[in-house]
Parts: C-alpha cells; structure tokens; sequence
C-alpha cells in the first residue's frame, strides 16, 4: 500500500489542484506542498521500514499469491498437486540459481507433468501466471525486493501492476520525495499560471515514483512516457527566452529513446514465448537469453536510456533544456531525470543481458570489443568531454549542466568495472549527484533572480556581499568537485577503485575485467573538474564587485534557506557517513553482480 | 443464330416469382428468415428513404432538422445490431454477405462514428440554409454500403459495398455547391476513385479467372489447391489493393486524400478519414485473410518448394511508404484540416503493420487483425475528437488555420486541452488509447518477425511528433494578440469530454476490450 | 451458331468463327487507340462508341446475347450519351482536350502501356486458369451456351439468377441507383442556394 | 487441338483483348487531363474487366452465369458512376467553367 501512496498521493493531488479556482494561488500551492511533505514522509517511512523489514514477508506475499491464482482456477485436486510441484521446480533452480536451461511455462510444464494442451483458457493462463510469480519470487527474494504490490491490470496481455522496491530504487524514491518538496517551496513565487505549474509538477512526481518503482516493464514504460510530457511543458512555457527550442528538443530525443525501448519490450515479450512483462521472471530467465538476442537488447535498451542519462553523443539536448529550464524544473530534471537513465540501465541493462556485462559478447573492434570496453569508454568521453565543455561555457547554468554530463559518466565507468566497490560507487554517484547538482541549479537560480543574468564573467565579490548564500554554495560546490568529507568523494573514489581493480578481481570469475589505461584516461576528469569549478567559484565569489548593482543584493531569503540547508547539510553527512546510504544499497548491488557472475562461471 | 435467339426471347424476359418458386423451392422462405439479421441495414434502407421523402415537406429553414431524423435511424440501427449480438455465425442471401461478430463489429463502429459526425455536421453553419435531405441521405447511404463493405462474402458484394459507399462520397464531398475547394476536391476524388475501382474490378475478373468463384471462400480455396503461378495473382491482388488501398489511402493510392480533406466540409471530412476508413480496413482484412486462407501465406509444392508471393513483404513495404509519405508531407502543413488529412495516411500505414503480420508467428500472440480492430477503435474517438475540436474553432474564429491555434490554451482550456489529449493519443503515448493500440500494432509486426517494419513505424512516430507537438506547442506555450475566450455552450463542452473519455479509458483499461475483440468470430471468405 | 459447328463441318467453322473474332478485337481495340490519340475530345466520344461496340459484339461472340444487347442500350445508348451532355455543357470553347502533361510524361505513359499490355498478355499465357475448356466446345455444362442452344438465350437464366443467388445485389442496386441520383441531381441542380453563393 | 493460334479462339485471346483494351485505357487516364477524358479511359477499364468476367465464365466456369452477373452489375455501376462525376464535373462548371482537372488547382496552392 506505501508504494501506491507513494506514486499516487502527488496525483491526487495534481487532480486536486486542477478543481481550484486559479485565483485561489495559496490553496493551490500549500495543497501541493502538502501532498509532496506527505509523500516525503512516506518515502522516509519506506527507507526505515525498508532496514528492519525482513526477505520472508515478501516470500510469503508471493506465496499467498500464487497458492490464490491455483486455488480460484484449478479445481481438480491432482491437476492442483502438478501445479505445486511445477512451483517448486521453479524454486529449486532459483535456489540453485540455474542458469542456461530452458526457463520458460512450457519447460516447466513438462517438469512438472501438466499437459498444456489439455488446460482450458483459464487454468493455462492460472498456469502462465503462476510460473510467472513463481519465477518473480526467486529473483524478489535475492534482490531483497520488499513492498511488493501485486495487483491484476490488463489480464490479456498479463500486463500487472506490479511495484516494488529494492536497495536501488528506494534511495531514489527518496531523493525524488525530498527534492519535489524542495523544488516546491522555491516555486513559490511563481506566478505565471500557478495552477497549471504545481499540478505539472506533482504529475511529474508521480511519473518519476511510479518509474523507479515499476516491476512490470510495460507499467515502467507507461510511468516513463508520463514524466515527458510535463517536463515538456514546464521548460516550453515556464523557461527561458529559447524554451520551445529547447522543449522540443527534449521531447523528441527522449521519445526516440522511448519507441527504442518499447521495441525492446515488445522483443522480450515474445522471446521464447515468455508472454511476461514482469521484470523479475524475465531477470530469472534471463540467463537462458541467446546472446544475439542479448546484444539488440543491450543496444536497444542502451541507446534508449543512454538519451536519458545523456551519454554521449546522446548528450546535445541536456545543454540546451537545461539552461532554458524553470530552476526547480532543472533541479528536478538534473537530480532525478538523469537518474531515470543510470536505473534503467542497472535494471534492465544489467538484470536482462548478463552474457552482455560479462564481456562475453564480441562486438566490433571500433566499439570496444565488447560491452564492458564500450561502456567504459563512453564513460570516459562523458568525464572528460563533460569537463572540458563545462570549462569553456561563460553562462553559469550551461557549466553546471555540462558538469552534469561529467559526472554521470562516473556512472558508467563504475557500471562498466563489473566490481562490488565500482558498482556501489556508481550508484552512490547517482545519489550524490542529484543532491549535489540540485544544489548547484538552485545555487545558480538563487544568483540569477538577483542579477538577471548568469554570465560568470560579469560576476564578482558576491562573497562578502552575500555571505550565507556563499557559504551554502561553497559545500554545493565542493561536494560536486569531489571533495573529501563530500558526499562526492566517496562514490567517486569507489568508482576508481572498482575501475581499478577491475582487472584483477574480475576475470578470477570470468568477467571481463577493465585494463587500468582505461582509468587513467579517466582521471584528468577530477582535475578539469576541480579546475572549471575553482575557477567558476573564483570567478562569482571572489574578488571585488564587479557592479554596483551588485551591492543591493539581499543574502538568502527564509525561504531560500529552508531549500539550499538541507541539501548542503545531506552532502555533508553522506560525505562523513556514506555507510548510512552504502549499507542500504549493497545487498541489492551485491546480488545483481553475483549473479551476472553466476552466469559467467557457468 | 444468336440473333434469333434474342427476338424470341423478347417475349419471355418477364420472370414470375412462379418461376422462381418452381426452380428454387423455398427460397422466398429462405430470404425471409435471413432478413431478420439483415434489420440494421433494412433501417438504414428505411431512413435513407424516409429523409429523403420527409424533407420535400419540410421548409428549407428547417431542414437542418433532418439530422434529428437521421441521427434517430443511427442510433434505432445500432440498436438493433447491438441486440442482434456478435455471436452470429451464419451465410445470408445465399452466400451473399455474412452475419459474424467481425461484421457486428464494424457496424457498431461505424454507426457510432456516424453518431457523432451527424451532431458535428448539425453544428456546422454552412450548412445552414440548404436542403439538408440529401445530405442526410446519402450519408445513411454510405453508411448502408459500408454495411455491406463489411460484411460481403461475394466479390459482387464487395464491388457493390465499395461503390455504393465511394458514390455516396463522392457527392457528399461536393455537397456545398458554392464552395470551390470543396468543388474541387470532389472532382479529384470522383475521376481518381473510379480508375481506382475500375483496375480493382480487372483485378476482381482476374481472382474469378483463377477460381472460377466469386465467392470468397471458394476463390481462397481455389488460390491455395490450384497453386497458380505467382505473377498473375500478384497482378489481381495489387489491382484489387488499387481499390481498398484507395479507399484506405495507402501508398499510393494516398494522393487524393489531402485535397478532398481538405475540400470537404469538416464534419465529412471526419467521416472519411476515420469512418469509410474503417470499413476500408475491414474489405482490405476480410479479402487478406479470405485470398491467402488463414495465415496461408505461401503455398507449397508437392515436390516441397515453397512458392507463392512474400504478402507480408508486399503489405508491410506498402504500410512503410505509406506511414513514411503521410508523416512528411504532414510536416510542412500550415492548415489543420490537411495536416490531419496526411497524418490521417501516416495512420493508415500503421493500420497496414497489422495486416502486414496477419499471419503472426508465435502461440498466445494476436493475430494482426485484432491490433487493428483495437486501433480503429481509438482511431475512431481521437481522430473525431481532433476533427471535432477543429470543427468548433473552424466555426467560432473560420479559420482552419495552425495560426487559430495560437495560444488556444488561455483562451479554451476545455478545448485545447482536449486537443492535447487527442493529439497525444495520436502520436501514440500512454496513458491513451492511441498508445495501447499502436503497442498492439507494433507487437503484432514484432512478434511476426518483421522487426524492420516496427523500427520503421517507431521513426515515424518520432516524425509525427513534430508536427503535433507543433500544435501543442502553439496552443500551450505560444502566446497570441487575440485573447479573447472562446465561449462554449454546455452541450458542446459535454460532447468533447464525451470524446476524451473513451481515448483515456481505452489507454488505462483497454483490456477487456482486447477480449471483446479476441472473442469475436470471423466467418471468412 | 458457331458453337453448334462443333464436329460437323468443324474446319469451315472454325475459321469463320475465327475470321469474326479478329474483326471484332479489331473493332474494339482500334477505335480504343483512337481515343488514346484524338485531340478532340467529341472525336473521343465517338472512337468510344466503336469500342463500345467491338465489345458489345465479343459478348455476343460469347454467347453473352443479354449482356451484348445490355452494352449496347445501357453503355452507348446511355453512358456515352451522357458523357456527349457533359462534353457539350461543359466546353464553349474549342473542342479540344488539350494535352496538359508534357511530352516525356506522355511517352512514358506510353510505355508503361506497352509494358503493361505485354506483361498482362504474358502472365496470363502462363497461368494455370480455373479449368480452361476447349476453346470452340464450350460443352454441355455451359449454362449460357445451353441456354442459347435450347433458344431462349440468356436472359430468362440471368434473370432466374438475379432473383435467387443475386436478389441481394439486386435490392441494393436500386437503393444505390435511388440515393446516388438523388444526390447527383442535386448537386447538379442550379438553384439559389448553391451556384455563387 | 491444334497450335494455330489465329484458327482456334480460346481463353487467351479474349484475356489479350481485355489486356489491350486496360492498357489502352491506363494511357488514357494517364495522358488526359479533361475529367470527361479520363472517364471514357475509365470505361475502357471496366469494358476490360467485363470482357474477362464474360470469357472467365464462358471458358473457365461455365457452370453457372456469375461472371455475366458481375458484368450486369458493372454496367449499372457505370451508369452511376457517370452520373455522379457528371453532376461533379458540373458542379466544378458553374464555378470556374472548366473541366480539366489540372485547372482546377485552388487546393495546391
């Protein structure tokens, strides 16, 4: 019920705005405001409850599930016994984490001594969907999935609705919650056409939960389309003066992204007659993928989230929506937006190809040689293109979205390491990035309401002028170059060391492993990082004022505060304290490595 | 001599129902009792009649009152199909058309387009003033042919079906007499649909050549035992596809389309391209599956060589071309009317996807035709609610224009944002029902194997959304001079919520009317 | 009856039967390349109406007596009468049709003709039809040679079918012939309500 | 039977016929741009269609009369089909007195 109320409460409340009358702006945005504290308290509830909850409840979830669906259609008592001993051979090779072997219905079906042809419409579909559970509760259980909500949606293409959440999803799920507070309480001065923003926004966040939250690949792909359409509208008519430029942009290099992926989905659907969008069952089967079907997938599903990330060269629309953006809508899309794409590829990228992340798919020489070479080295593009683009941009916000590019290439370098240490390291990367990058736009937003320009040059001495808002920006800053003590630091180390060893902890079992050149080329990144960022510090805080214009500018508002504190304060802990937020991931990381290795070692 | 012949046959020409009777006993009973399931048409007979008839005695200020009259013989004949059920499973008239679920299917979609064109065409002013009978008649009159499009088993039946509908058309596009486009365009459409229907009645003699039937089931048979040589009936099928494809406006026999579109009045328009559409796909399914046999795409020899033309390659590079020109040329469209026209061709190229894949590979997948079915449904509500949307702003500012557009947003929010609605649907993004259907489309293609013609449809999707989000765009985030609002009265608002309703409800629940479809019986030819 | 000349006299008949053939493919194709190359388009009309003809004759030659004599009335005495109205009523000026599209276009008109004259005629010589008869014995089973041997000819069958298998089409023809002139004649009507309107 | 192909009369030649004739109308359509011009190229096609329907019935299923029907049918179609396009082509008159198609190019633009 908490994942359902976590996705849906900001949706209510969109519907919610959409009946006030738009005169009444303080009813609109306290209702807003509302429904996101709301669901931040309840991504806070499902992060505690998610450390004491235990794997069995959710076994037994499954259990009681799949013990119903046989009970309502299968009547006769021994056809019912076949049925349990078909759910326990699927049990045993999830225990045994077989691999290779035919993993579909019908294999099991035989195992199991049911005669599929003999079944009326509703016991083979009773059938289906038992394998289906059966499969989804091996991979919940070692992926130490919890919250698992499992509902009926469209019966005729086994379309579920399916949620649930893991060590991966769930620290987005609350870095969504907190930022959309966030992010609403700096909108408050909106005023051009209040309604239609804040219900854009919590139709927003319901898209973003309902994507990190989604296990059936056909509901993701639902809640995916819907984060598009109103971030199309909040850069179109919110942004800056080349916002529909820029929207358009956007909307159409993400939908190329997204048609991609429903091929991929489609493709899945109908690989070896699985008939499933459950992404469990199918990170169950996947091992029993042929590797041509592993390579389209891996593309497909790359190119799709990699327009999302941006990987390069998918990476031409970020710039351009990023500076034409609202600032919260920045914030929101820098902090979670980009992270869509990093999750795919952990979840699907990741669960579904396995032969590809362990290098044992030849591809050409001039992509790398394989997938984990073809990731590192777009990895490394995006460190070091990343950097140097952000270096050579005058406008304060364009740096800040091309160090975005630069820093989620650590993801996919740590990604590409194939090791427990890189793994961490990417995805604590995707956290810290989307508090330290939410800093940085909000940062660049505060300075831009004053000075009505973001030009870096022209700035000067904000420093003694302002000297909260410098101080506040400083940790944002700081946390983004990598600085230790910063959150950034820590996944950005992690992700060196994974790389690092790379080489010589994972062909022991059979990965492929980075050769250490690749590391080298990537570590110019951190000082073109710490150099464009020293410099941009330099730049707007140092010095004397460059305008008298300047000296009329007020330091931090309440409000402004009550946005830019947490942030900082968070970069600090999670730079102190990474375990708080490492311990929480690494069981769920652990185990989607071990069991690509599992398939290596087979 | 033959002449001789002739003169004595002068005086027998008269034949008795005597006659009749004596050569086929019982026959008079036969056709009686097949007239029951036969009442849906029998109504539309009745109404084409009755309007026509009523109007002499009504004055011409009046006249617009005859939408009432035949809006009541729609809604009286849906009814009666809806009561006749989708179960039937039965021959009618000696074979002439059949009574199945396929059939009822059509109807119902067809009558219930038509319900909602005839309000719109009752909205529109420029109809006001002129003898609206005929209209109204020759509508019910197409209605009554694409009956018989969709459920003729005889290639009379078809021919007839196709020609009755297209004559109708033809004439109810240059209904408003004074308006040139309008003149125009049907002149186009009449000179270059009957070419079309004159090679598809070659290409009919060739199938009756190679079968000796006209029955559909007999010349599916008799194409599959007989295992003639490829080119002569990949000569018939494409004549016979000059016909249905005009009808559908499939490569390329598209060309027409855009200015009968645009020549059209709007609510006629909407007619054509969704309506007549839909009974178009429904002969095109019906002769696919009835020419090849069930998924019988290629025939094998005895000696085990496996001949016969690729069909799904044919159909599927036709459904490409077709998507491919309609999205371009949509492109650069500054009016409406016609950018929805060429959008509406790019549709009927995704449509072809599904009987490209008529024939799908895998167990448990949806054959092509059931994608379709499911698409024209969604097709039918945010094709007519984007028509219905341009038919209002066409009325309240007389412009068709994508300037009219311009900063709709503040001026009718109801109307743009259910503009935005269809023309989401339209480009194919959940949660709506143009996304669940083109899903359907996609993996009925995808599960066939031609992944190329899913990739192809996936960049044309990305094409189309440039010019819809265009008017997104120009509705939403441009702003325009003209601020005023654009009043609505309270039945207009509800019927434009009525046509957003569906388009959602088939985007979020669309699963039990995927069961519909898949519980419905296709007797085919 | 030739026909009838089956067996008897078989080679006097087969050649007048023959001979009448190529005059009436000659009748029918000739006056069809006239259409293809008049300029006037009232010239047309008339070249029309021999191929008309020619048609009507091969029906006869078929043994298809109703349908010659339906040609015949309905397509010249009708159709091409009514496209003769149109040519009148809508030309005041010279008579000519006047060859809009450019030379390439018609040469290659031309071509795509040709081609497709040569390739129908090939494809069809290598079809395997229904089930080809002898080409002078239609034999026995021919429902209309019987009907005209026996001399009634083929009306009294086709009507006896019209009212049985076809009563359907045969119904809804009159619906389509009642609707579409009823629509034509208002469309084509010259009233105040339409015209300059 | 023999190989002389000028003496014995079948199937073939009537099909060579008809083949003739809708090319020869194709060419018509193709080449006119007065609408009545390309309705007589239009009769040249249905004249084909009817030649074969009829040679189709006499030499390939004799059986019954259904290729004849189908001609009937065709001709009444015709019927219609002229009057339609008649009263469009007049229609079209009245406003911009021509009736070559290619004249009438408002919708182009």
């Amino acid at each position: 019920m908490l994942l359902t109320l976590v996705t849906f409460i900001p949706l209510i409340a969109a519907l919610v705005v959409l009946c006030i009358p738009k005169e009444q702006k303080d009813i609109i945005k306290w209702t807003s405001m509302g429904a996101a504290v709301v669901t931040f308290i309840i991504s806070c509830q499902l992060i505690m409850g998610y450390r004491s909850g235990g794997t069995d409840s959710v076994a037994e979830k499954f259990d009681g599930q799949i013990q119903s669906v046989i009970d309502d259609n299968v009547a006769d008592t021994a056809l019912k016994a076949s049925f349990q001993k078909g759910v326990q051979a699927i049990e045993a090779d999830n225990v045994d984490d077989a691999v290779g072997a035919d993993r579909g219905p019908v294999h099991y079906a035989e195992v199991a001594g049911i005669d599929l042809k003999s079944l009326d419409a509703a016991q083979s579909k009773a059938w289906h969907e038992t394998w289906e559970l059966s499969m989804a509760k091996g991979a919940a259980a070692s992926e130490h999935i919890r919250f698992v909500e499992f509902g009926h949606w469209i019966d005729g293409f086994n379309i579920r609705y399916f949620m649930g959440g893991d060590g991966l999803s769930l620290p987005l799920i609350w870095l969504t919650a907190l930022l959309s507070v966030l992010c609403l309480a700096y909108s408050w001065n909106i005023t051009k056409a209040t309604k239609a923003y804040f219900a854009l926004f919590l139709i927003l966040e319901t898209g973003l939960m309902g994507v990190f939250l989604a296990l059936d690949f056909f509901l993701f792909y639902v809640f995916w389309e819907i984060v598009l359409l109103p971030m199309y509208f909040l850069i179109g008519f919110w942004g800056g003066p080349r916002r529909i430029y820029a929207s358009i942009k956007f909307f159409i290099y993400t939908l190329v992204g997204s048609v991609l992926m429903l091929i991929c989905m489609l493709a899945l659907y109908f690989h070896n007659g699985f008939d499933t969008f459950n992404i469990l069952t199918l990170m169950e089967a996947a091992p029993g993928f042929s590797q041509t079907m592993q390579m389209w997938m891996f593309f497909g599903l790359f190119i799709a989230f990699a327009i999302k990330v941006p990987i390069f060269p998918f990476h031409t629309w970020l710039p351009d929506a990023h500076v034409q953006a609202p600032t919260a809508a920045s914030v929101i899309l820098a902090g979670v937006l980009l992270k869509m794409g990093g999750y795919g590829i952990f979840r699907f990228n990741l669960g579904l190809c396995p032969d590809a992340m362990t290098g044992a798919i030849q591809l050409p020489m001039w992509l790398g040689g394989n997938f984990i070479m073809f990731m590192a080295i777009l990895g490394v593009i995006n460190i070091v293109y990343g950097a140097l683009c952000a270096m050579a941009q005058k406008d304060f916000k364009s740096m800040v979205a091309y160090s975005s590019i630069s820093h989620m290439g650590y993801v996919l370098l740590g990604l590409a390491a194939m090791t427990d240490a890189g793994v961490q390291g990417a995805v604590l990367q995707m956290f810290n990035h989307g508090l330290s990058s939410a800093m940085m736009f909000l940062i660049v937003g505060v300075i831009y309401e004053r000075a009505h320009h973001r030009n870096l040059n022209k700035f000067g001495g904000i420093g003694a002028q302002m000297p909260y808002y410098t101080g506040l920006a400083t940790i944002g800053f700081f946390a983004s170059l990598g600085l230790p003590g910063l959150n950034g630091f820590i996944s950005e180390a992690l992700v060196f060391m994974g790389a690092w060893n790379s080489h010589t902890a994972s062909p022991a079992v059979g990965v492929f492993g980075l050769p250490t050149w690749i590391v080298f080329l990537a570590l110019p990144g951190i000082v073109l990082t710490a150099a464009y960022i020293l410099w941009a510090v330099q730049r707007v805080f140092m010095g004397p004022l460059k305008s008298e214009t300047y000296k009329t500018f007020k330091d931090l508002s309440f409000r402004e505060v009550f946005v830019l504190a947490p942030l900082g304060l968070l970069c600090i802990v999670f730079g102190v304290w990474p375990q708080l937020i490492l311990g929480f991931m690494n069981d769920t990381l652990n185990t989607l490595v071990s069991s690509v290795i599992a398939v290596a070692g087979n | 001599m033959m002449f001789f012949a002739l003169s004595k046959q002068a005086g027998q020409i008269a034949v008795t129902n005597a006659d009749v009777q004596e050569k086929f006993p019982g026959l008079v009973q036969e056709i009686t009792s097949n007239l029951g399931a036969f009442l849906p048409e029998l109504i539309l007979a009745v109404g084409v009649m009755w309007v026509i008839m009523a109007d002499l005695f009504t004055r011409r200020e009046r006249s617009r009152r005859m939408g009432f009259h035949a809006f009541a013989f729609v809604a009286v004949a849906l009814v009666s199909v809806i009561c006749h059920g989708f179960s039937g499973d039965q021959e009618l008239f000696r074979g002439m058309i059949v009574d199945d679920g396929f059939g009822a299917f059509f109807k119902v979609l067809l009558l219930v387009g038509t319900l909602i064109c005839i309000p719109m065409v009752m909205m529109t002013r420029s109809f006001d003033g002129r003898r609206m009978g005929e209209f109204y008649g020759l509508l019910l009159g197409s209605v009554l042919g694409m009956f018989l499009m969709v459920t003729a088993k005889n290639m009379i039946m078809f021919f007839l079906g196709i020609e009755f509908a297209s004559y109708t058309s033809y004439l109810l596009t240059g209904y408003l007499k004074g308006d040139r486009r309008g003149a125009e365009g049907a002149l186009k459409y009449v000179i270059y649909g009957s070419v079309a229907s004159g090679a598809m009645a070659y290409g009919l003699s060739l199938l009756y050549g190679l079968t000796g039937s006209l029955d559909m089931a007999d010349v599916a048979q008799g194409l599959i035992v007989s295992r003639t040589t490829d080119v002569t009936v990949l000569i018939a099928g494409l004549l016979c596809f000059a016909g249905f494809g005009y009808k559908i406006a499939a490569f390329p026999m598209h060309f027409w389309s855009p200015d009968v579109y645009e020549g059209a009045p709007i609510p006629f328009t909407a007619f054509l391209s969704v309506i007549s559409k839909a009974a178009g796909f429904a002969v095109l399914l019906r002769f696919a599956e009835g020419m090849v046999g069930t998924g019988n795409w290629e025939l094998t020899l005895s000696n085990g060589d496996v001949v016969g033309v690729d069909w799904p390659l044919v159909v599927g590079v036709i459904s490409a071309l077709t998507m491919t020109v309609g999205n371009f040329a949509a492109l650069f469209q500054r009016n409406l009317k016609r950018l929805l026209a060429y959008s509406s061709i790019a549709h009927a190229g995704y449509l072809l996807m599904g009987i490209a894949a008529l024939a799908p590979g895998a167990e448990n997948a949806i054959p092509g035709w059931q994608a379709i079915l499911f698409y024209l449904v969604a097709y039918l509500f945010m094709n007519l609610g984007a028509f219905l949307v341009v038919s209002i702003i066409a009325e309240k500012t007389g412009r068709e224009t994508l300037d009219a557009y311009r900063g709709l947003g503040s001026r009718s929010a109801l109307l743009s944002v259910a503009l935005g609605i269809f023309l989401i649907s339209l480009i194919g993004l959940p949660p709506t029902g143009g996304f669940t259907g083109k899903v359907q489309l996609i993996k009925a293609v995808v599960d066939d194997g031609q992944i190329w013609l899913a990739l192809v449809a996936v960049v044309n999707t990305v094409v189309s959304v440039y010019y819809y989000a265009r008017i997104i765009r120009l509705m939403f985030l441009e702003e325009s001079d003209d601020t005023s609002k654009v009043p609505l009265s309270a039945p207009v608002s509800a019927f434009v919520v009525l046509m957003i309703v569906p388009v959602l409800w088939l985007g979020v629940f669309f699963g039990s009317t995927v069961d519909f479809i898949r519980d419905l019986t296709l007797t085919l030819g | 009856m030739s026909a009838a000349g089956r067996g008897r006299e078989g080679e006097w008949a087969l050649s007048f039967h023959a001979i009448i053939f190529w005059a009436l493919a000659a009748m029918t194709i000739v006056p069809a390349i006239g259409i293809v190359v008049s300029k006037n388009i009232v010239h047309m009309a008339f070249w029309l109406l021999g191929t008309l003809l020619g048609v009507a004759g091969l029906y006869l030659h078929m043994e298809a007596d109703f349908l010659g004599m339906t040609q015949v009335f309905v397509y010249i005495g009708g159709i091409n009468v009514l496209l003769l109205f149109g040519i009148m009523l809508t030309n005041r000026e010279p008579l000519y049709v006047r060859a809009a599209v450019k030379r390439p276009a018609i040469a290659s008109a031309v071509l795509l003709g040709v081609v497709v004259a040569v390739g129908l005629i090939q494809s069809f010589g290598a079809t395997e039809w229904h089930t080809v008869k002898d080409a002078v014995a239609p034999g026995l089973a021919d429902a209309s040679a019987k009907a005209v041997v026996n001399g009634d000819g083929t009306a009294a069958t086709l009507g006896t079918y019209l009212l049985s298998d076809y009563i359907l089409p045969f119904e809804i023809v009159s619906i389509l012939l009642l609707v579409v002139l009823v629509g034509a004649a208002y469309i084509a009507r010259r009233d105040p309500e339409g015209g300059s309107a | 039977m023999g190989g002389n192909t000028f003496m014995d009369i079948g199937l073939g030649h009537y099909l060579a016929v008809s083949a003739i004739l809708f090319a020869l109308g194709l060419i018509v359509v193709m080449t006119r741009r007065n609408a009545i011009g390309i309705l007589m190229g239009l009769e040249l096609l249905l004249n084909a269609a009817g030649i074969n329907f009829v040679a189709f019935n006499r030499f390939s299923a004799p059986e019954r009369m259904d290729g004849q029907i189908f001609v009937i049918f065709i001709v009444i179609l015709a019927a219609a089909e002229a009057a339609t396009a008649l009263a469009l082509v007049l229609n079209i008159y009245h406003q911009i007195h021509t009736a070559n198609v290619d004249e009438a190019h408002l919708l182009k633009q």
